[in-house]
C-alpha cells in the first residue's frame, strides 16, 4: 500500500477542507454546508449534494463528468439528506497533481472533507484502487505506469461500518476469482484508511481537554 | 455523578456504535444530544467530534465545524438585513434567514415600535428553530425583559471564529476571557453562531484582541491563557498596570 | 449559496482602525502577505500563497496549427477559474464580475506584454506551433486575487518544460518523452509583476494600502492595479474610478510599485529556479504531496510570531501616542521581529521549515523593501505621509 | 509604414498633439432620462441614461448607497472583422470601468436607494472607445440632470518613437501602447486611468500629461455643445 | 380508474412492496426473470450500420456513421470510435432538452469503458495510411421510449450495429495524396470480444431485481451492471452509490449474467443473419 498523507483545515473560506495524497496523486477537497440553496434544486425533504470535480490540466471532459457523479452518487448515500430539508451541500474537489488515482484519491479526500465539516453521517466511506499486472498479481493503489501496464483496474467504495461495497468501478477485464481477490484486498486496505480518517480526527481534537 | 459536570469520553468517527439502548431491556434512561441518533437499539453516531457524557446520562457529540445550524433558545448575533411587513429580516449565519417581530424587543409597542437599519448588528435569542420551519428571533425573555439582548452599537468590531470555541469561550469559568480583562478594559458579546462582537478603548486594543481569538484554535486553553500578555504586547497594546 | 452580508459595524471597525493606522490583521499600510510558492510534480504546475489567499496555476501544451496572420508563433491562452472552493458564493462554471476583472489582468500582464517568446514556441511555419495553456484556478479567497493570480501564472509558465520534438522530411512532428530527449525551458524575457493597491477615504484624506485583504476588499474605496517588470516597463495599469486622485498620488503609487517589482521578480526567478535545479539534481521529487503548507499552520505561524514579537517588546508604549503613530509603530515593530524571527522555524512542524524559513527570507527582504518606499514616501509626501507626526523619541531607541 | 510622416504629420494629416474633430449632441431620444452622441474622429458612440430610479435586484440594493451600473455593447459591424459576440469579457471589463468613472464622479448622496443606469452603444471604434463611451455617458448624464461633481473628461494617448501623439486611432495602436485617463477638468483630479500593451516608465508621464491637456480640449468642445443645447432649450422656454 | 390504479397514484411504495412480497413485479415478472428482447439490423440504411433493440418497452436505436479522419499526432496508426449516447424528452418526461443529462454522460462513458477494458476492436485495424488516414466510427446511440435498463439496451443496439457495419475499400495515393473511395460496402469490422451486461437493482439487503423497469428504478435505490465477455471474464462492473452490497450478492449476479451472454450474443446472431437473408 502506497503512503497516505493528509490534513485538514486547508482552506480558511470553506466549511470543512482536505488535502489527501495517495502517492503521487494529490487532491484538495471543499465542502460547504449545509447552505441555502436556489430555488431551481430545493428539495422539500433533503438536502440538495453538488459535487464539482475538476481534473489537474485543463478543463473537464466527458471522462470527468462521469467520475463526477460516480462520486456525488457514493457521497449521496453516505450523508444523511433528510436532517436538513431546503438546503445545498457544495463539495468541491480540486486535482492538484496526477498519477492515476484520481478517483480513490477524490473520494477519500471528500470523506475527510466531509468529516471535517461536521457534515452528518450515516458513516465514513473509503476507497481503494488496485490492478492487476500483466503478470498477474495484485498491485494495491499502482502507479500510473502500472496502471498502464495493466490488464485491468478496479476501484471498490467501501462504507465505514461492515466494510461492504458502496461503489464499485472497473476498466478492463479480469474473471470473477481475480475480482473477488482484489475485492478482500481492498477491504483491508479501507480499514487502514479509515484508521487514517481517525488518527486525523484525533488529531484535530486535540486540544479538547478530557 | 454530580449532574453539572460534562466527563469527555473519547473520540467518534459517524457510524461508530457508542452504545446499545433497548428501552424494553435498559431501565435507567439516557438522552440523545446532537451528533448521535438510535436505531434498531444502536445509538451511532452521526458527526465526528469528542463524545461527552454529563451527569444526567445526556450524550452529545461535540464536533469542531465552522456552519452554523440554529438551535432552539441559542443566543446569538444576527445582521439585520431589510424590513419585511412587522418583521426584520436577520442573517444569522444559517442556511435560511431568521426573521423578528418588531415587537419582541423590550417595551416596544404599536406605537415605540423598534427601529433598525440595515447592516445593525443584534443579539437575540432563538425562539423557533427546527429543520421544516424559518428561525425566528426575540431579543425578550419569558418576563419582556431585555437581558442584555437588543441591538448592537456600532462602534465596536465584530469577527468569526468557529463553534466550538464560541461555546467554549462562553462558559463564564472559561479563564480566557477573564485573562483578557485582567490586561484590557472591553465589552464582549458571544454568540453561539460564531460571531463575537467587541468594544474597547482604543481601536488597537480591539485588534489585538480579535487576533487573540485565534490563538484558542491552534493551541490548548492553558497555553493560549498564558501567551496573552506577550500577544498583546506583540500588538504593543499598552498594558494596564496592576499586572 | 449567498456571501454574508457585511455589517455597518465591521465596516466601521475596519475605516476606523486604518484612520489610526492600524489594520486588522496587524500589517503596515504597505507591508505585503508572506508570499510562497510550491511547485508540484510535474513541470509547470504551481500553487502560491498569499498571506491566506491561495492559487494553483498549471500549464499545459499542445501541438496546434498557427493563426494565419502570425504563422511562426506559438499560442498562449490563460482562463481563470473561480469555484466554490475559493468562496461559497462563488458559483462553478458561472462567470462573474471578478473573473471578467482577473483575466483582463491576466491577459495584459502576460499575453499582451510578450513577457514570452512566441516565435520560440514555433514548430514549423505555417504547419505547426506549441499551444501554452495556463489554468489559473483559485482555491481560497483571502483578497487581492489579482497579485496572486498573476504570481501564479508566471510562476508555472516560467517553471514550465515542453517535451523535445523533431520534425521528418514529410511533416510529421513526433514528439519525445522527458526519457527520450531533455525537456525545453520556456524563456521569459521579463517577469510581469502585478501590485494591488487599495485607496480608503475617511474623512476628506485618502489612505493608501498595499495587498488588501478580502474584508479590505469590500470595504475600500478604490484601487490601482499596477502590472509592471522590473525593465522599467508598465505592462497595465487600471485604475477603475470610484475614488479621484491627484496626479502626485498616481506617480508615487508607481515610483514605489517600481521599487517592489524589483524584489518580487526577482524572487519569482529565485525561487523557480532553485527547485528547477533541485529536480536537475535529485532523482525524485515529492512534488505537492509533502510542501504545501495549510492555513492552519500559516495561522499559528503568525500567531507564533506575534507572540515573539511580544516577548522581546523593549519599550511601552504610551498612551497618547499609542493611537496616532500606529502606522509608524507597526514600521518599527516589522523590523524587531524580523530580526528574531528566524527562530520560530525550529518549532515548526519538520517536513515544513524549510518553507516557513523560505517565508523568512521572503519577509526580510520585503520589508527592508518597505523601509525603502518609506523612505520614498517622506520626501514625495503623499497623503497618509502628511498625516503621519515626525519622528518620536522611540525611534533613537 | 510609419505613423509620423517626416513632415511630422500622422496619416490623418495631424500633428502629435491635435485632437480629431469632436462633435457630439444631447438628447436624441425622449425615452430614457438623458441620452447622447458623440464623434471622436471615426469612433461613435451612442449613450442612453435611466435614472435615477428605484433599484431593480434586491441583491443589490444598499439603504444608503447609489447603485451605478453601466453596459457597453458594440454592434457587429463596429470593427474591421465582424464582432461575433456583442459582449466579450473584455467589454464587460470596460462597462465594469466605466461605472466605476462615474461611482466617483456622480454625487451618490443625492440619490440614496436609487439606481443610475447607463448603456453604451458602440457604432464605430476606430481608437480611443473607452475614452469616446465614457464623453458620451457624462453628456447623457448631464442631458437627464443627475448632479455631478464635474464632467468627466476622457482622451487617449499614446508613445509613437520619442513622440507622444494625442487621440489615437487604430492602426496608430497597432504596435504602441494605449492610455485613456479620465479626470474632472476643473478639478484636475484623475477618476480613471487604463493602460494596454507596455510603455516604458519614462515615456508614462509626457504621455499622461499630453492625454490631460488633451481632456482639455475635450472638455471645452463638450462645455460649448452644453452650453448651445441649453440656450436652444431656454429659448424655446421663453417661448411658452 | 380501477382501485387498483388509484393505488398505485396514491401509495406508490406500498403497492409496489405488496407486489415484490409475492416474489412478483407489477408488470408481472418475478425477481430474476428478464423482459423479452428483439433486435433488428440494417435498420438505418444511410449510415453504415445500425441496429434497434426493443427489451420490453425500452426502445433503443444506434447508427453508426463512418468517416475519413487524420489520426491523432500520438497515436499515428490507429483509427478512432466515438460512442455517444442520446436521451431526448421524447423518450422520458424524465429527461430535458439541451446539452447531454448526467444520465446520458453516464451512459456514453459506459460504453467507451466495455470498448477499453473488453478490447473488442484493434484500433489499427482502422488505420488506412499511418499519419494520414484512418476512419472514424461515430456510433450514436438514440434511446426513442426509455423504460429502464438503459445501459444494457444501448449495449446491446451498439454491438448489434457494430457488428452490422461495412465499410467501402479505400486507398490512398502516396505521391498524388489522393484518397479513392470504393462504391460498394463490403469489409466488416472485426470484433475479438462480444462483451454483454446485465443489470440489476437493488431494493433492499436481499431483494434485487434483474432488467429493471423504469418503475423498478424509481422504487429500488441504485443499480449494479456487470458485464462480462463471452468466456465468461468479467469486463466491467459498474455499481456507483445506491445500496449496500455484499460480496455473496455480487457473485449471485455474476452467476446471473452468465446466464444473460449466450442468450443476447444468440439473437445478435439471428437477427445478422436474417438481414442477410433479406438482402
Amino acid at each position: 500500500m502506497s503512503q497516505h498523507l493528509c490534513e485538514i483545515g486547508y482552506l480558511s473560506r470553506s466549511d470543512g477542507s482536505s488535502l489527501y495524497c495517495i502517492g503521487g496523486t494529490v487532491v484538495l477537497a471543499s465542502v460547504n454546508g449545509p447552505g441555502d440553496v436556489k430555488a431551481s434544486n430545493r428539495h422539500y425533504n433533503r438536502t440538495q449534494l453538488d459535487v464539482c470535480y475538476s481534473p489537474s490540466t485543463g478543463q473537464s471532459m466527458i471522462g470527468e463528468r462521469a467520475l463526477e457523479s460516480v462520486i456525488s452518487k457514493t457521497i449521496e448515500q453516505a450523508i444523511i439528506v433528510h436532517l436538513h430539508p431546503r438546503t445545498a451541500i457544495n463539495v468541491t474537489l480540486q486535482e492538484m497533481q496526477s498519477d492515476g488515482l484520481a478517483l480513490s484519491t477524490s473520494i477519500n479526500a471528500a470523506c475527510l472533507a466531509l468529516l471535517d465539516a461536521g457534515v452528518q453521517m450515516k458513516s465514513t466511506f473509503s476507497a481503494v484502487t488496485c490492478c492487476i499486472a500483466s503478470s498477474g498479481a495484485i498491485i494495491l493503489e499502482p502507479t500510473e505506469a502500472e496502471i498502464k501496464e495493466s490488464s485491468a483496474v478496479v476501484t471498490f467504495v467501501f462504507d465505514g461500518l461492515e466494510y461492504n461495497v458502496l461503489s464499485a468501478y472497473q476498466d478492463g477485464s479480469l474473471d470473477s476469482d481475480t475480482f473477488n481477490l482484489c475485492l478482500i484486498k481492498c477491504q483491508l486496505a479501507a480499514k487502514d484508511i479509515t484508521a487514517i480518517f481517525r488518527k486525523t480526527i484525533e488529531d484535530k481534537h486535540k486540544f479538547d481537554k478530557s | 455523578m454530580d449532574s453539572d459536570i460534562t466527563e469527555s469520553l473519547y473520540i467518534v468517527l459517524p457510524g461508530d456504535q457508542v452504545l446499545r439502548f433497548n428501552p424494553e431491556e435498559n431501565r435507567d434512561r439516557i438522552f440523545i444530544g446532537p451528533g448521535l441518533r438510535w436505531q434498531d437499539n444502536v445509538v451511532r453516531a452521526t458527526k465526528p467530534g469528542m463524545l461527552k457524557k454529563n451527569g444526567k446520562n445526556l450524550y452529545f457529540v461535540d464536533t469542531h465545524q465552522k456552519r452554523y445550524i440554529p438551535q432552539k433558545r441559542e443566543f446569538v448575533i444576527g445582521i439585520v438585513l431589510k424590513k419585511k411587513g412587522d418583521n426584520y429580516v436577520i442573517d444569522i449565519g444559517g442556511s435560511e434567514y431568521a426573521t423578528i417581530s418588531y415587537l419582541s424587543f423590550e417595551n416596544a409597542s404599536k406605537k415605540t415600535r423598534k427601529e433598525m437599519k440595515p447592516g445593525d448588528l443584534i443579539y437575540g435569542q432563538l425562539l423557533v428553530a427546527n429543520k421544516d420551519m424559518e428561525p425566528e428571533l426575540v431579543c425578550i425573555d419569558v418576563y419582556n425583559r431585555a437581558v442584555g439582548m437588543g441591538t448592537l452599537p456600532g462602534d465596536g468590531i465584530m469577527f468569526t471564529i468557529p463553534l466550538h470555541i464560541a461555546r467554549m469561550v462562553v462558559d463564564p469559568q472559561n479563564p480566557f476571557l477573564l485573562m483578557m480583562g485582567k490586561q484590557i478594559n472591553y465589552t464582549v458579546v458571544v454568540g453561539f453562531n460564531g460571531r463575537v462582537w467587541i468594544k474597547a478603548r482604543t481601536q488597537r486594543e480591539k485588534v489585538a484582541i480579535m487576533n487573540a481569538f485565534t490563538m484558542l484554535e491552534l493551541m490548548p486553553l492553558e497555553e493560549a491563557v498564558d501567551s496573552i500578555p506577550m500577544f498583546f504586547s506583540g500588538f504593543s497594546v499598552h498594558l494596564r498596570e496592576d499586572m | 449559496m449567498r456571501e454574508t452580508p457585511l455589517s455597518t459595524c465591521e465596516r466601521a471597525a475596519v475605516l476606523a482602525a486604518i484612520s489610526r493606522g492600524v489594520r486588522l490583521d496587524n500589517r503596515g499600510f504597505l507591508e505585503v502577505r508572506d508570499i510562497n510558492l510550491s511547485f508540484g510534480k510535474e513541470y509547470g504546475s504551481c500553487t502560491v500563497t498569499l498571506g491566506e489567499t491561495r492559487v494553483l496555476a498549471q500549464v499545459t501544451c499542445e501541438v496546434v496549427e498557427p493563426r494565419p496572420s502570425r504563422p511562426n508563433e506559438g499560442k498562449l491562452s490563460i482562463s481563470v477559474r473561480l469555484s466554490p472552493m475559493a468562496a461559497p458564493h462563488f458559483e462553478s462554471g458561472r462567470g462573474n464580475e471578478l473573473m471578467d476583472e482577473l483575466q483582463m489582468i491576466l491577459d495584459r500582464n502576460i499575453k499582451e506584454s510578450r513577457c514570452l517568446d512566441l516565435e520560440a514556441l514555433c514548430i514549423m511555419a505555417e504547419e505547426s506551433v506549441w499551444q501554452l495553456r495556463v489554468d489559473v484556478t483559485v482555491l481560497n479567497h483571502a483578497g487581492n486575487l489579482g497579485d496572486a493570480c498573476n504570481l501564479a501564472a508566471v510562476a508555472a509558465l516560467r517553471h514550465f518544460h515542453r517535451p523535445d520534438v523533431s520534425v521528418e522530411e514529410d511533416g510529421r512532428v513526433t514528439i519525445h518523452t522527458f526519457e527520450e530527449s531533455e525537456p525545453i525551458a520556456t524563456y521569459m524575457k521579463k517577469v510581469p509583476v502585478c501590485l494591488t493597491y487599495a485607496f480608503f477615504i475617511i474623512d476628506e484624506n485618502i489612505h493608501m494600502l498595499m495587498d488588501p485583504s478580502e474584508k479590505e476588499e469590500r470595504v475600500m474605496s478604490g484601487k490601482l492595479v499596477v502590472g509592471l517588470n522590473p525593465h522599467g516597463e508598465i505592462t497595465s495599469l487600471i485604475f477603475p474610478g470610484r475614488v479621484l486622485l491627484s496626479k502626485k498620488d498616481i506617480m508615487n503609487c508607481i515610483k514605489s510599485a517600481f521599487k517592489k517589482a524589483k524584489f518580487s521578480a526577482e524572487m519569482i526567478q529565485n525561487l523557480v529556479d532553485e527547485d528547477i535545479v533541485k529536480r536537475k539534481s535529485s532523482v525524485k521529487v515529492d512534488g505537492f504531496a509533502k510542501n504545501l503548507i495549510s492555513d492552519t499552520v500559516y495561522a499559528s505561524h503568525m500567531v507564533k510570531k506575534t507572540i515573539d514579537k511580544g516577548q522581546n517588546f523593549k519599550f511601552q508604549v504610551p498612551r497618547e501616542s499609542d493611537e496616532e503613530n500606529g502606522s509608524l509603530n507597526d514600521e518599527m515593530d516589522e523590523d524587531i521581529n524580523d530580526e528574531e524571527s528566524g527562530d520560530d522555524n525550529s518549532d515548526a512542524k519538520p517536513n515544513k521549515s524549510d518553507i516557513l524559513w523560505r517565508i523568512q527570507s521572503i519577509r526580510q527582504a520585503s520589508t527592508k523593501d518597505d523601509d525603502a518606499t518609506h523612505s520614498m514616501e517622506t520626501d514625495g509626501e503623499s497623503e497618509e505621509e502628511e498625516k503621519k507626526p515626525k519622528l518620536t523619541a522611540q525611534d533613537l531607541i | 509604414m510609419d505613423i509620423i510622416s517626416p513632415e511630422g504629420l500622422r496619416q490623418d494629416g495631424r500633428t502629435a498633439t491635435c485632437l480629431r474633430t469632436i462633435s457630439c449632441r444631447l438628447g436624441l431620444y425622449d425615452r430614457p432620462n438623458g441620452s447622447a452622441y458623440i464623434e471622436m474622429g471615426n469612433t461613435k458612440v451612442l449613450a442612453a441614461v435611466y435614472g435615477p430610479r428605484e433599484v431593480r435586484s434586491l441583491s443589490k440594493q444598499q439603504l444608503d448607497d447609489c447603485v451605478i451600473q453601466c453596459q457597453v455593447s458594440r454592434i457587429a459591424a463596429c470593427q474591421g472583422e465582424r464582432v461575433r459576440r456583442p459582449m466579450d469579457p473584455r467589454t464587460r471589463a470596460m462597462s465594469l470601468q466605466i461605472a466605476g468613472v462615474f461611482q466617483g464622479a456622480i454625487r451618490k448622496s443625492k440619490y440614496p436607494g436609487s439606481q443610475i443606469d447607463i448603456y453604451v452603444q458602440v457604432l464605430q471604434a476606430d481608437g480611443g472607445v473607452m475614452s469616446a463611451c465614457i464623453n458620451a455617458s457624462t453628456l447623457a448624464l448631464i442631458h437627464a440632470g443627475v448632479e455631478l461633481v464635474d464632467y468627466v473628461v476622457s482622451c487617449t494617448a499614446s508613445m509613437y518613437k520619442q513622440t507622444a501623439i494625442i487621440d489615437v486611432t487604430n492602426q496608430e495602436t497597432m504596435n504602441g501602447c494605449e492610455l485613456t485617463i479620465s479626470l474632472l477638468p476643473n478639478k484636475e483630479l484623475i477618476v480613471s486611468l487604463d493602460t494596454s500593451h507596455t510603455i516604458h516608465q519614462e515615456q508614462f508621464e509626457p504621455v499622461m500629461e499630453l492625454a490631460m491637456t488633451g481632456c482639455q480640449q475635450v472638455y471645452e468642445s463638450m462645455q460649448s455643445e452644453v452650453e448651445s443645447y441649453l440656450r436652444d432649450k431656454h429659448a424655446i422656454m421663453s417661448h411658452r | 380508474m380501477t382501485s387498483m390504479e388509484i393505488w398505485k397514484i396514491f401509495e406508490p411504495d406500498n403497492y409496489y412492496k405488496s407486489f415484490l412480497e409475492q416474489n412478483k413485479r407489477p408488470d408481472g415478472r418475478g425477481l430474476v426473470d428478464t423482459r423479452p428482447i428483439t433486435i433488428k439490423v440494417g435498420t438505418v440504411n444511410t449510415a453504415e450500420g445500425s441496429a434497434t433493440v426493443r427489451i420490453g418497452h425500452t426502445a433503443v436505436m444506434c447508427g453508426v456513421k463512418a468517416e475519413l479522419a487524420k489520426p491523432a499526432l500520438r497515436k499515428p496508426n490507429e483509427g478512432f470510435i466515438v460512442p455517444n449516447v442520446e436521451l431526448y424528452p421524447c423518450c422520458s418526461p424524465k429527461f430535458k432538452a439541451g446539452p447531454p443529462g448526467e444520465k446520458a454522460m453516464e451512459a456514453s462513458q459506459f460504453i467507451k469503458n466495455v470498448i477499453i477494458s473488453s478490447k473488442m476492436l484493434n484500433l489499427e485495424e482502422l488505420c488506412i495510411k499511418s499519419n494520414k488516414l484512418a476512419w472514424c466510427l461515430y456510433c450514436d446511440v438514440v434511446c426513442l421510449n426509455y423504460d429502464g435498463n438503459l445501459l444494457d439496451a444501448a449495449l446491446v443496439s451498439f454491438m448489434a450495429a457494430l457488428q452490422n457495419v461495412k465499410l467501402p475499400e479505400v486507398t490512398y495515393d502516396e505521391e498524388t495524396e489522393r484518397i479513392h473511395v470504393g462504391l460498394d460496402r463490403s469489409i466488416p469490422v472485426i470484433l475479438k470480444a462480444k462483451p454483454v451486461s446485465t443489470t440489476f437493482t437493488l431494493w433492499s439487503e436481499e431483494i434485487q431485481l434483474i432488467d429493471p423497469t423504469a418503475e423498478d428504478e424509481d422504487q429500488g435505490s441504485g443499480e449494479v451492471t456487470v458485464v462480462l465477455l463471452e468466456d465468461g471474464k468479467m469486463c466491467t462492473i459498474n455499481k456507483s452509490g445506491g445500496q449496500l452490497i455484499t460480496h455473496e450478492t455480487l457473485d449471485l449476479f455474476v452467476r446471473h449474467g452468465k446466464e444473460q451472454i449466450k442468450k443476447i450474443n444468440d439473437c445478435i446472431e439471428r437477427a445478422l443473419i436474417e438481414q442477410m437473408d433479406a438482402s
